[in-house]
């Protein structure tokens, strides 16, 4: 018995040598994956910085240059996910999903929220994904330079799911619900009406995709509803004030708020 | 686009997911069927009587599995090739089953281990991702495994059955598929708890060869030619 | 009869049985389809421009609850009408959803609370469970919470909108509900859960009502001679 | 129709409700009670003095299924009978376990798969869901493949009692029962769950049999011409 | 060194490190004690009849951390410095309350916010690690986080005791505050919530403001010469 | 109330100034933190792949090749473990635990099992951190080199916890129970009844510490006894088969397997 | 004594102990109908018409209190009295309702804080443990924490009704409390987390005599000579 | 009586409280620990060398008890005999480590069960509630059911360390434990739980015996003749 044993730790059995290439193989994908993850974690910490960043803008007086550096910010987030999509080259993007959709959301995020801010609309993934594509130069060691290739630059994409879309633009309503009150808290009449406005269209849009989402969109529906809750109060709180205000100080306050004012707002 | 135009066009996405999900679970469905029904097929080498029909057994397996590849066909018109791993829970578990039935049937032929290019010829589909439909090799190993906790089965089986010679001709493929896995560096994922199953089946059949050899029952392993 | 004979005969039931689940989850999704497009359609009611075509959006809803009935007249074939029960699990949470909107609806009509008949009229089914595809007692309760919270969003957008009157009708028909509920005794259930949300609903309202009072927006309402 | 008596009006719904559950749990208490009796007596037939009471503990057995059939008689009196689903979750784990036991005791007695006809005259219950209180068709399996593991107990008992012969019978009317199952395409759901049990079951029995085999304590059993 | 007494070793270990957290949990009770007392006497400030009082109560306060410092000075004693973070858990929650107390007191003598060498020097702490027990960054933000939400309270309190400059200059500060906060980029952890709390203390303080402001009430605040 | 707000974005306002530093401090910390948990998924792959190669020896003949080999990646590993102690010069471990824990643990696993496959003995706390000192050549830039210190070189050492190491050993048990399996499959009638010792000496050693360990302990300590049932188990089937070896056989079984029969364990 | 008879006598202990419970439970479940019953008495001083008929209410909750000591006198027959603690979860949640209601009741005849003695004497059970059936002091302090967040709706309330000098005499009574609790050393449970629910009523109140105040609708308060 | 007193005299009763607990932790801990000496002299008796040891082992973890006996009169000093219920979660788990111990050594000294008198007088406590601090029938029966897990331990151990006598008269033992269980009627509680492994063990041992019995190593047990 012990004999036949040592046979088959035999290094030229055939069965050993398949196995040598599925050790290979194996150690590739885990190696690759754990890459992954590790970018994927640089992606959400600068997208999470470009999202406080952000939140600068309210209360600054020079928001484009804030506007500006966050775009600096998010342009090396996506210098980032382009290493991302350098790694899955030839691959199928779904089998190292789960290793970099956290980062993923983060940047839509980030993404969405500096598109608000900018145009007051939601990007929608087509705008997130033109953003993703990425001019390389071939590396000269990897190919060799006598194919009939235009020499040196070719076009990487990534594209993001919808489903991560989705997940991204669900945590922007926490964020914008963040940006609201600190609006009233500012001063500004105006934003806060538009935001609630916009949230319960977002609100809506979730609720018309309803279950058939994946099932972590169902689990932010609930914070959803609470953030819009939030700005729904801010609104209504907003108004009630209003309502008090003394015929002969509308004047005043016109002069000295006009910027916030929206004549469609009425008495405030 | 307005917000509503956008989730109404995200929501396009979603329902077309949901109705490819929906075309593959019945796919898949039918494979599970024809799975059941070749095992049936095999599981009479387990029985005194089964043992001498093996090779009618593994022909009329062979012929199911024409039935499986058809399946398969069907299956890879459901979805975008590229998406494989999109789906890949959906028929990973029965993909599974079926590595293991091919690999059982190669195993009763020539008691060679499969390779997974013969699964991939076998089941009709392709080894390499970028051709298309193919066996991962994570779901070829789980199918050699299940296949290592049937020949232990065997094993056993074929000392009821009066054959003393096979648990020794098992203890040999099943010494060297050990060897082979040792060469693995596995996650904490489900291969590896199927591979620590491997252990226990190596065990047992050691135990078999064991019981065979101290009453002498066990003649020198002339068959190992291969 | 042989083992195999029987257990075929099993798989008869079986089959069948998952026949029935499947269709139903069919019909169950395109309810829940049309159930978020009432809801959409009512949702517009918290927006400002939104008050003034309560009619129109209630009206909407209502043809929309004719393809809920068209629906469920499906669904009721899809099983055997004893066997509600059965099934029960399938449709609990949207006939739940449907039951809040139907609420909802005649809410926004009347300003009255629905009843289960009622409800269960529009929904085209029974109240009386001996007569066929009925209305749950606990389904129609968790639809009257759902829509109490839903009041509560109403009573703060009716401000903002310019309504000042509404919540003050809103608090009163909330806390007529809250007595009512009061006389039930319930287990410990996901409707005991719900139950326990309505007193944030109720203070929730109180406090809207108070902010116009204090600032004398609150007009004595005089409709409310009840 | 006032807030208030439409509320009144459905406590009532409820506190019948909770009544008529609280009267079946009374009931199935004392069919837990009678079924863990004749457990007690037919589990005497592991013990190596049991063997040859066998027949007597059947008979036992069997009187002892004339109380379980007064308290179903005594249960179906609790509720209407086409709300059988509404309240399946109270008397389900119970009916099982009485499911396995009578198909213990048939087994014991014959050495036959049961019939699900067969469990249902032993408890004084239905077949078929039209004609009244039943047997459901996943509760008769599940009730099967409990004995099926008590069957592996046996075998490994009959040995320990000398009885050589009976691990072989049994071995035959496992797999026979295996195959069965492979017949079926089972959800995703206990009854699964309790099914992939079985191939432990089958696995043990064999081993039984090779054990004795390999010491030639194995005879030809002659008996299974069937 | 075998088994046991490798675990024995281990073990010593383990008990040492429960008798040092018995010990420092003790003594976090009496800095809890002592820092309820503090609050006590500041509570009073925001009584009508307290207002007039603030500096007396900022001196009893400042008495009560005398008490403070001794406690931390005997906290100090109990585990190795270099270990802080071992323990952190423990009093943590005290540190921030305390810090919030130091950072109240000194606003309320000075209208100014206290920095963090400030609120170590109250504590008899260190600001650095490496000089010993210190006050964490967090700790300290965490603890200006509780006070800018005492300081909303205070700014309504105000106006009832028929103050109206003072929520002007509360105003003020806690802007400046905010603006500070929006500096730093925090995980999702509790300080991040406790920020996204000071969000509502400014839309409070600001709403207060303009009820001042549209009532002629609020003065142009000279008062900020500061 | 427009201007008092602009005042406070002054950035020359101390307050201002203040957050600026805090906000280093945080980045800072953060960014430490993330490095420390990029190293420690390092240090857990790199330990988990010396554990599968050590599995390899009770089966190659060439055991010390691989023993020699798993040293090799130990080494690597442990320069991981510098790369963390070097981050953490200087700061509270404690601070940043959380963030390289599993990574030794992880370590504490791989290097107790390799050091019972030599030496057949649970290794101590104090070897573990013996081997976890570094000697480290001081970066030019960081120090003036007019300072009176020895020029360049310096220690630095890593000290693993009690816990860390308590939980290491508990999950080496999981793989000294696989060893013994393997061990019978592969004919080796020793090794199991060694592990079985061994194993019970382990299990109550943590019998004895009970709940006073660490809370992740006893939720270890119920795998620790199914592990320990499993050995137990193996060593029992050995002896009741060894039970039916007839007597003329023994002679043979003696011959053939002398390495493998220990005189003591009788009939075997 | 064989196993069985032992095992016979300890089934003896465990039906009693179960239908002990099973006695609890019902009276508990009648306590629970008649503590619905005074809430709903007591929820109408919450509307505009209530404020008057406060004292009435109150005699109709006292009233009501009789039956609630009726249902008491029963549940102590149903168990040794040194066993209380081993039943405590039984009631514990309705004895908190009820503290809360008798608290309450005292509260709005007497606007002042109830004593424990007098909850006690109120559901004619007794303070002391050793006397019999008594009121936890963890029990009557939940039930006065329920009450001061009745108070914070009482107050919105108040104003709602035009009845402006209420929420300031709340405000003074709810700043009394919540020093009281001050000098309370809770553990970390329920409790705990129902006084950290406490500085949101304060808060609250706070408000709304702010609005008062800013509106010119406080009245000084000179009732408040106490 | 002012709130300020009221609230400082029932501080006094939160503080003796938590006072209580405190003490009676620390004795619990050193019971913990002599539970655990205990346990590591009785873990001996699963080495093969440990066999002969039992008596020797017995009476040093009876020596063991007597501190176990101190322990328990000082815990019983440290709270009112009346309110054991009230603290019982404390010590609930160690008194079932406890039980099992006591009952592990009873066996291990008299293979007999212990009776619930016994290990009160092992523990130096009472079995009637009403006598003072005592043993709950339900930690009785979680003490026996750890010991039965050990038996089917101690049954493979016996084996290994070549004894084949003693899995026979365990699994004697097992079976009546088995058969005294089935009496009762248990709750669904964690004892519940702990029951349904019984049966794992019981299936364990009989293993264990069938494994002596095929190689002729189980002797007629004589002793059994009962
Ligand atoms: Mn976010
Ligand atoms: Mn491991």
């Amino acid at each position: 018995a012990a004999l036949q044993r040592d046979v088959s730790a035999n290094p030229s059995s055939p069965v050993v040598a398949a196995f040598r290439v599925f050790q290979l193989e194996l150690d590739a994908k885990h190696d690759k994956y754990e890459r992954l993850v590790k970018i994927s974690r640089d992606v959400t910490i600068e997208s999470k910085r470009t999202i406080f960043l952000l939140h600068r803008v309210t209360n600054v007086p020079n928001a484009e240059e804030v506007l500006n550096e966050a775009e600096g910010k998010l342009d090396a987030v996506r210098q980032k996910i382009g290493q991302i999509a350098e790694e899955l080259r030839g691959e199928d993007i779904y089998q190292f999903h789960r290793a970099f959709t956290p980062g993923i959301q983060e940047y839509v995020e980030a993404a969405s929220f500096l598109h608000y801010i900018r145009h007051r609309s939601l990007i929608s993934l087509e705008e997130i994904n033109a953003r993703l594509v990425f001019m390389r130069t071939e590396r000269a060691e990897l190919k060799g330079s006598v194919e009939a290739e235009p020499p040196g630059a070719y076009v990487l994409t990534f594209q993001v799911t919808p489903s991560d879309y989705l997940l991204g633009v669900a945590d922007l309503t926490g964020e914008l619900m963040r940006m609201c009150i600190s609006s009233v808290g500012n001063g500004d009449i105006d934003t806060p009406f538009q935001l609630s406005q916009f949230l319960r269209q977002i609100y809506d849009g979730f609720s018309f995709i309803g279950n058939t989402g994946p099932y972590e969109v169902s689990k932010k529906l609930h914070t959803l509803r609470q953030s819009l809750g939030k700005v729904e109060d801010a609104c209504y709180t907003l108004r009630v004030r209003g309502s008090e205000i003394p015929k002969h100080m509308l004047a005043d306050l016109f002069c000295s708020r006009t910027a916030h004012v929206d004549p469609e707002e009425g008495l405030v | 686009m307005s917000v509503t135009d956008m989730f109404s066009h995200i929501q396009g996405f979603l329902s077309a997911d949901q109705d490819v999900r929906e075309d593959i679970r019945k796919v898949v469905q039918n494979l599970e069927q024809t799975a059941r029904e070749i095992l049936t097929v095999l599981q009479s080498v387990h029985q005194a009587s089964g043992f001498k029909e093996i090779p009618s057994k593994c022909e009329k397996a062979r012929e199911l599995f024409c039935t499986v590849r058809t399946h398969i066909s069907d299956l890879k018109t459901k979805f975008p090739v590229e998406q494989y791993y999109r789906f890949h829970e959906h028929w990973r578990f029965v993909l599974q089953r079926l590595a293991f039935l091919a690999a059982f049937v190669v195993y009763l032929e020539s008691e060679a281990l499969v390779t997974r290019e013969e699964v991939a010829r076998i089941l009709g589909i392709e080894v390499v991702r970028e051709k298309g439909f193919h066996l991962d090799v994570e779901d070829y190993l789980a199918g050699v495994l299940i296949m290592a906790s049937e020949l232990s089965r065997l094993a056993v089986n074929s000392v009821t059955a009066g054959d003393y010679s096979r648990p020794l001709r098992i203890s040999n493929f099943i010494n060297e598929l050990d060897s082979g896995f040792r060469l693995l560096n596995l996650k904490n994922d489900p291969l590896r708890k199927r591979y620590d199953g491997l252990k226990y089946d190596v065990k047992k059949i050691e135990e078999v060869v064991y019981d065979l050899s101290i009453r002498g029952l066990a003649k020198e392993p002339e068959a190992i030619e291969k």
